[in-house]
């Protein structure tokens, strides 16, 4: 004797659950990593796997209090992923703490307090961290130089006793292993940039530095072509659509070709932010996050490229030099009102005048 | 953008045709079924025929149990133009017509009429309409409605009443799309009857006069494709095309929208495009009505899932059960955990709760997965809102949002989100990441509406009803009232003016007093068996009364848990003897009786009292 | 007596202006970045509250209802202008702090609400007390909001003291602990926001907990009315 | 002195001003308030039932009105409760137990054959849904019947009962989990 089960249709599925989705999404981030890894030193990898057990751990803590299926809500990787997203855009040789707070706050304030998966107004990893950046502005700007133009080499143990202590083994500090050779403390393209057109320097002067190797940033290039492949096979396996990605990145390219032609010396050519920073990175690992894009197709449309507008504006005339998270959380904060203006036209409707 | 007939020509000449938004691709499995010819099934010992079996409204039984009916014979009629006969699939006696499992979701039992086959499989006769050219259109309405035919694909729609239009059809439409997986019982036929089909559109274009016709097959079925073009290549005007394979293709608003790119308004219907579509099924079954006479009894149907040890396309006749036929295709119990037999494919079948259910006209497909050859149902995750959903979407719907309405009950949003255009097609829990059942949803939030709709509707008379016997309560006391006072008045009037008035009420007085001694005196002889009779049944509704109340107690009791062990004989005891006195009684003399209405008041307040106690003792 | 009581409770808990009727967040928001910065703002928001409170109970019979809101705004306009005056005399320094957000009480929504919704209804002595009661509740929230701040970005407690307090208080200050790395998100309005939201969270889950144990206690008893006799 | 005589003018003037515009923002600008309780009763599923301690609908979407919860309607639910909540801008809260509970709907029966014909549930009926006379036995008109169970307690031989309303197939409503069958052996084929 056995019951015959009864459910509703459809019986059928394809067979990919969002834990799929998120490890789909995670395994895209191993290209962008490894040139990460290749250029700026092993601190990456030590940071994802300090965020991704402080997320998964806060996660659990969390869906333990608020007496919900465990096992399941670890299995959809939301949390690793969050976590792996915030370890790929925090200086690689920050110390521990802060990505221990910025995880703890990415999935505890961020998401779960908002009623978990599905429900975070903002994406997680970039409301973390924007709390880091304004809380802990020295730490959270102390990146790396690319290892080819540093006066210090460090090893993977070296990395370690950073983060954990400050200094490296041989007791160098964070501070002079960004010496270049020349003893300057060196700094990111966007930064060095943004640090010398305040001193009333020109674009043109500011690019003569090392780091950008005649007009590319050297390392960052590398770094946002590896993200770009990654971010290629996420569309193909059909993770992603493509339409985020591609108007984030025309939207911001049409916004610096502007800006450009319109004062040369003030603003970075097109090719300059879109190679250096986060741009790519953000297109199509963080805008992309389902929870909190927009829904449409013409609302990610209009979504991507007002991110990729919001980027370029902020880079020109903001404070902080690379600005994919503030442009990403504050159009997540607009993406209900995108959503509820791009309703497509259902089947047999006429179009609303 | 409205694509003329001439586009559309020109379009379809060279193949290039259109698309519909969303829609997802699922493995096949045709291959399971279709490679073996359309087998036919042994007699089943019983049959069990829903009376109901079509969308519209209910017709009559004209057989009795007892009856003896032959294959062919209607069992039903009816004169509304909204309904279709069922018929006997085979010959023998009906032994039952009551309630049996339904083939529906709900596994809800509906009225069937159960016949116990003789097996001689006698044949009811026949009216063929073999020259039909010559009949009037009316008639060969009539006779496809006589015939039982309803729309085969799916939705059971009265195939007479689509055939009756008058507005110009530029487009008839034949649907051999199929496409769902596994589903290839459309297939065999047409690889197997594309003559009888053709027969059947035939039939149609008569009726009709469309302009084109149109048959559209998947290009996953290259045989069928081959077959129909060769049994249409003599026609002109009918034209074979292979559209892609892509789920719901074969939706009748998404294969109107990929051949001729229109779109049937919403809430209107595929003729106001100057579309008609038919399943092939039914031109088959059109074709068996006309040019045999023989109305609707059996169909094709596919057993398939890799639980049965022979999947194949059967011939079964309308009524037989699932058991009989899985017992066809050996079903293999071993094959399942969770067994599960879906009726219809496995987007948009439902799961069957009895074996016993019988095989109607609109079921196509008998499904019966092994395990892991579908998913297992599982818990929902949350909705991450990645719209693969709406991706999926044929109608361009946005299925989280509707989701969201539905599960939280905000029914006016979700109907602005167009619920109501959803066609349930399942494509978008079918991609859904987090396994959400998003159609389930839908449904449930559909007939919530529908059902608040008709509960307003209700509402709304109760209150005029209300309202109306409030006012006439009012009304009837202020007559009263007013009677009353002017009664008074009159009285008074009377006593002033009339100075006889007392002797009048003296003679009224005393004649009303020798009318009653007559009266007493008449009834001391004659009336008493009379009395005795009223006496009689009084006493029966006193101990109906008692009954009651002695039962209201004990009801009351079972509720107090508190006081049920010291209470309950003594109330049972004392409510129950006034009942057994009341029955002696009857046979005993009127002093008795009076004695026991006596007892049966006492027992009555007795009863009232305990229960009134025993209230009280269940709110301390 | 009763009413006191019940006033007392209204102001610091169960109609708290600032954590229940969530009323003037702005400066509730912006000024909070310290202790002695929220206490001198909820002393200043206290001292209208009464004044006004007091006035507008005094006046209410004469005034008509269709212009009381002017009046009202007025007199609580001068009770800020009056404080104003006041804090620039005797703390200077706090005044300067505080800055914009002292002229800014006047459009406190907690003043004007409670000038309609109270003060115009009731007695002076009972308006009075429900002005520093309601001040009190929000001073409260002031200051815990303010301290939790403080401890969280820069580890101290009652920094500036002397500020509200005068040269002697400087000994006040207590430093939980010493960093160099600052968390600034808590002393950044953000922090303030989030701050909020816990002590909101906080109270909600402390009613709710004293809502279960009350439910387990009474029950209560509705008795049905009957629509229709049956004796009719 | 100056000072002050200058504060009181231009406090003079700006009364004068900003009461004109007063007045006549008082006069043009009146709005007469909107029928609120038959709103509420529009809402109200006019059982009749007077579970919520008023005498009929009417009267509850009175008290409503005058500030009376709105979770006293154990026949409307939930449904009914959001409804309210949304009409009077409140937070839609529980259904109060003390009232009853949300039930499926249920119609009034009457067994025929133990009618006495008192017609006390026929005076019981808020809705005139019982027919029948005098030593006549009645019948419920069920289309008519609202489920409010007035009728069952006044009847002297309980012969009322309370029947769930038969689901059919059209108006099942997707719940799988109160389904009449399901516990059927499939191995005997």
């Amino acid at each position: 004797m056995s019951k015959l089960s009864v459910a509703s249709s459809p019986h059928h599925h394809n067979g990919r659950d969002t834990g799929a989705v998120m490890r789909i999404v995670m395994l895209a981030c191993i290209p962008g990593m490894l040139a990460q890894v290749w250029f700026f030193g092993y601190g990456v990898l030590i940071q994802a796997l300090i965020c991704i057990s402080a997320a998964v751990l806060a996660e659990i803590a969390i869906v333990e209090l608020r007496k919900k299926n465990t096992e399941r809500i670890i299995k959809d990787y939301s949390a690793a992923l969050a976590g792996l997203l915030l370890a790929i855009s925090i200086p690689p040789l920050a110390p521990w703490w802060i990505a221990v707070i910025g995880s703890v706050f990415a999935i505890v304030i961020v998401k779960q307090l908002y009623g978990g998966l599905g429900y975070n107004m903002f994406n997680p990893a970039m409301a973390a961290y924007v709390m880091l950046l304004i809380s802990f502005p020295v730490q959270m700007t102390s990146w790396l130089p690319p290892t080819t133009l540093t006066e210090q080499s460090f090893s993977l143990w070296d990395a370690i006793h950073t983060i954990f202590t400050g200094y490296t083994s041989n007791g160098y500090s964070v501070e002079q292993l960004r010496a270049g050779v020349d003893g300057i403390t060196m700094a990111t393209p966007l930064d060095h940039m943004k640090t010398e057109l305040l001193q009333g320097f020109t674009v043109q002067e500011a690019i003569t530095a090392d780091i950008f190797n005649g007009s590319n940033g050297i390392g960052w290039t590398q770094v946002a072509i590896a993200y770009l492949i990654g971010g290629v096979v996420l569309i193909k396996a059909k993770v992603i659509n493509w339409h985020i990605p591609i108007s984030m990145i025309i939207g911001a390219l049409i916004t610096a070709s502007i800006l450009y032609m319109i004062d040369s010396s003030l603003f970075g050519s097109p090719w300059l932010h879109l190679i250096n920073g986060s741009l790519i990175m953000g297109a199509f690992f963080i805008a992309t996050d389902p929870v909190s894009a927009a829904t449409t197709n013409k609302g990610r449309i209009i979504f991507g490229a007002l991110i990729g507008i919001w980027i370029i504006l902020i880079r020109a005339w903001g404070n902080y030099p690379d600005a994919v998270a503030f442009a990403v959380i504050l159009m997540n904060m607009a993406v209900p009102l995108i959503d509820y203006y791009t309703k497509p036209r259902t089947y047999g409707h006429k179009v609303k005048k | 953008m409205f694509a003329d007939f001439d586009l559309v020509m020109e379009k379809l000449a060279t193949k290039n045709l259109w698309d519909f938004p969303g829609g997802v691709h699922p493995h096949g499995y045709k291959t399971l079924s279709n490679t073996s010819p359309i087998a036919n099934v042994s007699l089943p010992e019983k049959l069990y025929i829903p009376v109901k079996q079509h969308i519209g409204v209910d017709s009559e039984l004209i057989v009795n149990v007892g009856d003896y009916v032959k294959a062919g014979q209607a069992l039903t009629q009816s004169h509304s133009p909204f309904a279709v006969p069922i018929h006997a699939s085979s010959s023998g006696k009906v032994v039952d017509i009551s309630n049996h499992v339904a083939a529906h979701a709900s596994g809800l039992s509906e009225k069937t009429v159960v016949i116990e086959l003789d097996g001689l499989d006698a044949q009811y006769e026949l009216h063929p309409l073999l020259d039909y050219t010559k009949y009037e259109k009316t008639d060969i309405v009539e006779a496809i409605c006589q015939a039982g035919i309803s729309g085969m694909g799916g939705a059971g729609f009265p195939t007479h009443l689509k055939s009756n239009s008058n507005k110009p059809v530029e487009f008839l439409i034949i649907n051999g799309v199929e496409c769902e997986p596994y589903i290839s019982a459309d297939d065999r036929l047409m690889r197997e009857h594309a003559w009888q089909i053709r027969q059947g559109i035939d039939v149609l274009v008569h009726l009709l006069a469309p302009k084109q016709v149109i048959i559209a097959v998947e290009d996953n079925k290259p045989d069928a494709l081959e077959t129909m073009s060769i049994a249409c290549q003599q026609q002109e005007n009918y034209q074979v095309v292979s559209i892609p394979t892509k789920y719901p293709a074969g939706g009748e608003k998404q294969l109107i929208q990929v051949l001729t790119s229109r779109e049937v308004p919403s809430n209107g219907l595929p003729i106001d495009v100057g579309c008609l579509m038919y399943n092939v099924g039914t031109c088959f079954a059109i074709a068996d009505a006309i040019i045999e006479g023989k109305p609707l009894t059996k169909r094709v149907v596919t057993l398939t899932g890799k639980a049965l040890n022979k999947p194949q396309n059967v011939w079964a006749l309308i009524g037989t059960p699932v058991s009989h036929l899985l017992k066809h295709a050996e079903y293999s119990p071993t094959e399942q955990t969770y067994p599960r037999i879906i009726m219809g494919g496995p987007m948009m079948g439902f799961t069957l709760s009895s074996v016993q259910v019988p095989v109607v006209k609109t079921t196509n497909c008998l499904l019966s997965p092994s395990e892991g050859e579908l998913p297992n149902i599982e818990d929902e995750r949350a909705c991450i809102r990645c719209s693969a959903c709406a991706d999926a979407c044929p109608v361009s719907l946005l299925p989280q949002q509707m989701f969201w309405y539905s599960k939280a009950k905000e029914y006016e949003t979700a109907e602005e989100y167009n619920l109501f255009d959803c066609i349930e097609c399942g494509a978008c829990a079918y991609v859904c990441p987090s396994e959400i059942p998003l159609v389930h949803y839908y449904r449930i939030a559909k007939s919530e509406i529908s059902q608040q709709k008709i509960e307003k509707e209700k509402a709304e008379k109760a209150k005029i009803r209300f309202e109306t016997r409030n006012d006439r309560l009012l009304k009837e006391k202020k007559a009263r009232e007013e009677k009353h006072r002017l009664a008074a008045e009159a009285r008074q009037q009377a006593m002033k003016s009339d100075t006889n008035a007392k002797d009048k009420i003296a003679a009224a007085l005393a004649r009303a007093k020798a009318k009653k001694a007559a009266q007493h005196a008449d009834a001391d002889t004659s009336v008493v068996p009379a009395d005795t009779k009223v006496d009689d049944k009084k006493a029966k509704i006193a101990a109906a009364i008692a009954r009651a109340s002695a039962k209201k107690a004990a009801a009351a009791k079972k509720t107090t848990q508190n006081t049920s062990e010291n209470a309950p004989t003594s109330t049972n005891v004392n409510a129950e003897t006034p009942e057994v006195k009341a029955k002696n009684n009857e046979s005993e003399s009127a002093e008795d009786k009076k004695k026991a209405k006596i007892a049966a008041a006492i027992a009555r307040a007795k009863a009232k009292k305990a229960k009134a106690k025993e209230t009280k003792n269940n709110d301390e | 007596m009763a009413q006191i009581k019940s006033l007392f409770v209204e102001g610091i808990w169960k109609n708290n202006p600032a954590i229940v009727q969530l009323l003037g967040l702005c400066p509730l928001l912006a000024v909070t970045g310290t202790v002695i910065n929220g206490l001198g703002l909820g002393l200043a928001t206290t001292l209208v509250l009464l004044g006004s409170n007091i006035s507008v109970s005094l006046v209410r019979n004469l005034v008509p209802n269709e212009i009381r809101i002017p009046i009202f705004v007025m007199v609580i306009a001068a009770f800020v202008t009056v404080t104003e005056l006041l804090m620039h005399a005797y703390t200077y320094e706090l005044y300067l702090t505080l800055g914009i957000f002292i002229p800014l009480i006047v459009t406190n929504c907690a003043i004007i609400g409670r000038a309609e919704a109270f003060a115009s209804k009731n007695p002076v002595q009972f308006a009075a007390f429900d002005g520093l009661m309601m001040g009190l509740g929000f001073t409260i929230i002031l200051v815990v909001l303010g301290g939790m701040r403080e401890l969280l970005g820069l580890g101290t407690l009652l920094d500036g003291a002397e500020l509200l307090f005068g040269e002697g208080a400087e000994s006040l200050t207590i430093t939980v602990f010493d960093t160099e790395n600052k968390f600034l998100l808590a002393i950044l309005p953000p922090g303030a926001f989030l701050g909020m939201g816990l002590l909101i969270a906080a109270k909600n889950l402390i009613d709710q907990t004293i809502e279960k144990r009350k439910l387990q206690t009474s029950q209560k008893v509705v008795t049905r009315a009957r629509v229709t006799g049956t004796d009719l | 002195m100056t000072f002050t005589l200058l504060a009181i003018l231009a406090f003079a003037i700006l009364a004068l001003c900003f009461g004109a515009l007063l007045g006549y923002a008082a006069i043009k600008f009146k709005v007469q308030s909107d029928p609120l309780v038959d709103q509420i009763d529009q809402i109200l599923p006019q059982t009749q039932c007077g579970q919520c301690g008023y005498p009929g609908c009417r009267p509850y979407a009175e008290a409503i009105a005058n500030g009376d919860e709105i979770n006293k309607c154990p026949p409307g639910g939930d449904a009914t409760i959001k409804e309210l909540a949304d009409l009077m801008g409140v937070d839609a809260k529980p259904l109060d137990a003390a009232h009853g509970i949300e039930d499926v709907k249920k119609v009034a029966y009457i067994r025929e054959d133990e009618c006495i014909g008192c017609t006390k549930c026929i005076q019981a009926c808020p809705v005139d849904a019982i027919l029948g006379a005098a030593k006549h036995m009645h019948t419920v008109i069920i289309d008519e019947c609202t489920g409010c169970d007035l009728c069952v307690d006044p009847c002297p031989v309980d012969c009322i009962d309370m029947v769930p309303l038969a689901s059919s197939s059209q108006t099942w409503q997707w719940n799988f989990e109160n389904m009449t069958v399901g516990d059927i052996p499939v191995k005997q084929v």
